[in-house]
């Protein structure tokens, strides 16, 4: 499947775009974050420690172990700072 | 009854107009640009756009049933804002004291650490650092 | 910095004009007179001329000192306020957010049992009654 | 010595003067309570209940028991409903 997937704030900076399209076939978060992991070294820093990195699927806040079934949008940030 | 998020400054006052009719009490938070370090310039703030509108308009939802709010409303800014420059505000009203005072503090904790948002701090000198998400702000969401 | 004591209405937006300079966060608390009966015209509050406004000042500096605030307002009506009119403000400035709640927040428990101001209520048919105070209200003052 | 004393709210309507001045050798709050319910039927109703009246001299809020040296202005009202 295309996966639209966004970076924001740091992990914006160190993969260097804000988003990109992927074709996949991650069952979940984690195994895609794997894919994207193995692709360069930028993708490998962004994502060296999974414990700072908060994602979301379809605009929906779900941990890594998520599943991506029909997901279209997924996101990828460290921890906010709203308010 | 609301949530809204934009680049452009906002008017306390005018929110507030109309606001709450038949309410007994209304609670505002608005939070500011500070400067502790005392050599920075602006805070940056980058968002999510869409999501970052609907968590919004989920923590009022989500106050308002709990609290039985009158009326309610979030602000939240994005983009470049100087020291001093308001960030955003939550106003709660609500018949009793309690209950607005606690929506508004119900708001802010989650917006605190589930509204979409990054902080960068501008220095004076053009240096930018991301502000790091606060573990107090992560267990102040278990108080609800 | 100060509390007033006055028969006029305010207007929240002028009182923070120039409000806390400095701070990171700005709480509010406005409280309007509420007709849960569906018969009052209006509330009358009277008060205490001289020992009101000492009062008022010493909660507002007890509150600064405690809180440690960057700023403080206190704005309390009397005479004849109709339903939907405001009876009171107060606003707190501080640096941090939990300071600014709780600081309005205090500053509000003690008004409400310790301020020299007696309500009645005026029905829509000319009746009047004295407002009782609530336990519930002196009781809040055990949590500071 | 001559003490001014203050009514506010109900005790006010039932004594039916904001305030008059007295003169009193009382040494306690309480003692002048006792001076002012022998008055007459209004002072008397109007302080059947000290549960519900609250005291203050000199603008300071006190209990009933607190001396009343040197005070000029006595004032009794019913709890106070600010906020």
């Amino acid at each position: 499947m295309m996966i639209d997937v966004l970076y924001f704030a740091w992990l914006r900076e160190r993969i260097g775009v804000p988003r990109e399209r992927v074709e996949t076939s991650a069952a979940t978060v984690r195994d895609l974050v794997a894919e994207l992991a193995a692709r360069d070294d930028w993708h490998a820093a962004a994502f060296a420690d999974l414990t700072a990195v908060r994602c979301a699927v379809d605009q929906e806040l779900v941990d890594l172990d998520a599943a991506l079934t029909d997901a279209r949008e997924v996101a990828f940030f460290p921890p906010m700072t709203g308010g | 009854m609301g949530a809204r998020v934009q680049e452009q400054p906002f008017d306390l006052a005018q929110e507030l107009q109309g606001f709450g009719a038949g309410a007994g009490a209304v609670v505002t938070f608005t939070g500011i640009v500070r400067d502790d370090s005392g050599c920075m310039a602006a805070l940056e703030l980058e968002h999510y756009p869409g999501m970052t509108e609907q968590a919004l308009d989920r923590f009022g939802r989500q106050a308002a049933q709990r609290f039985d709010l009158i009326d309610w409303r979030i602000i939240h800014r994005f983009g470049r804002l100087p020291v001093g420059a308001q960030i955003m505000m939550v106003a709660a009203a609500a018949r009793h004291r309690r209950a607005a005072f606690d929506a508004a503090d119900f708001m802010m904790d989650w917006l605190k650490s589930r509204a979409p948002f990054w902080k960068r701090e501008i220095g004076q000198d053009g240096t930018a650092q991301w502000v790091a998400a606060k573990d107090s702000d992560e267990q102040a969401l278990d108080r609800w």
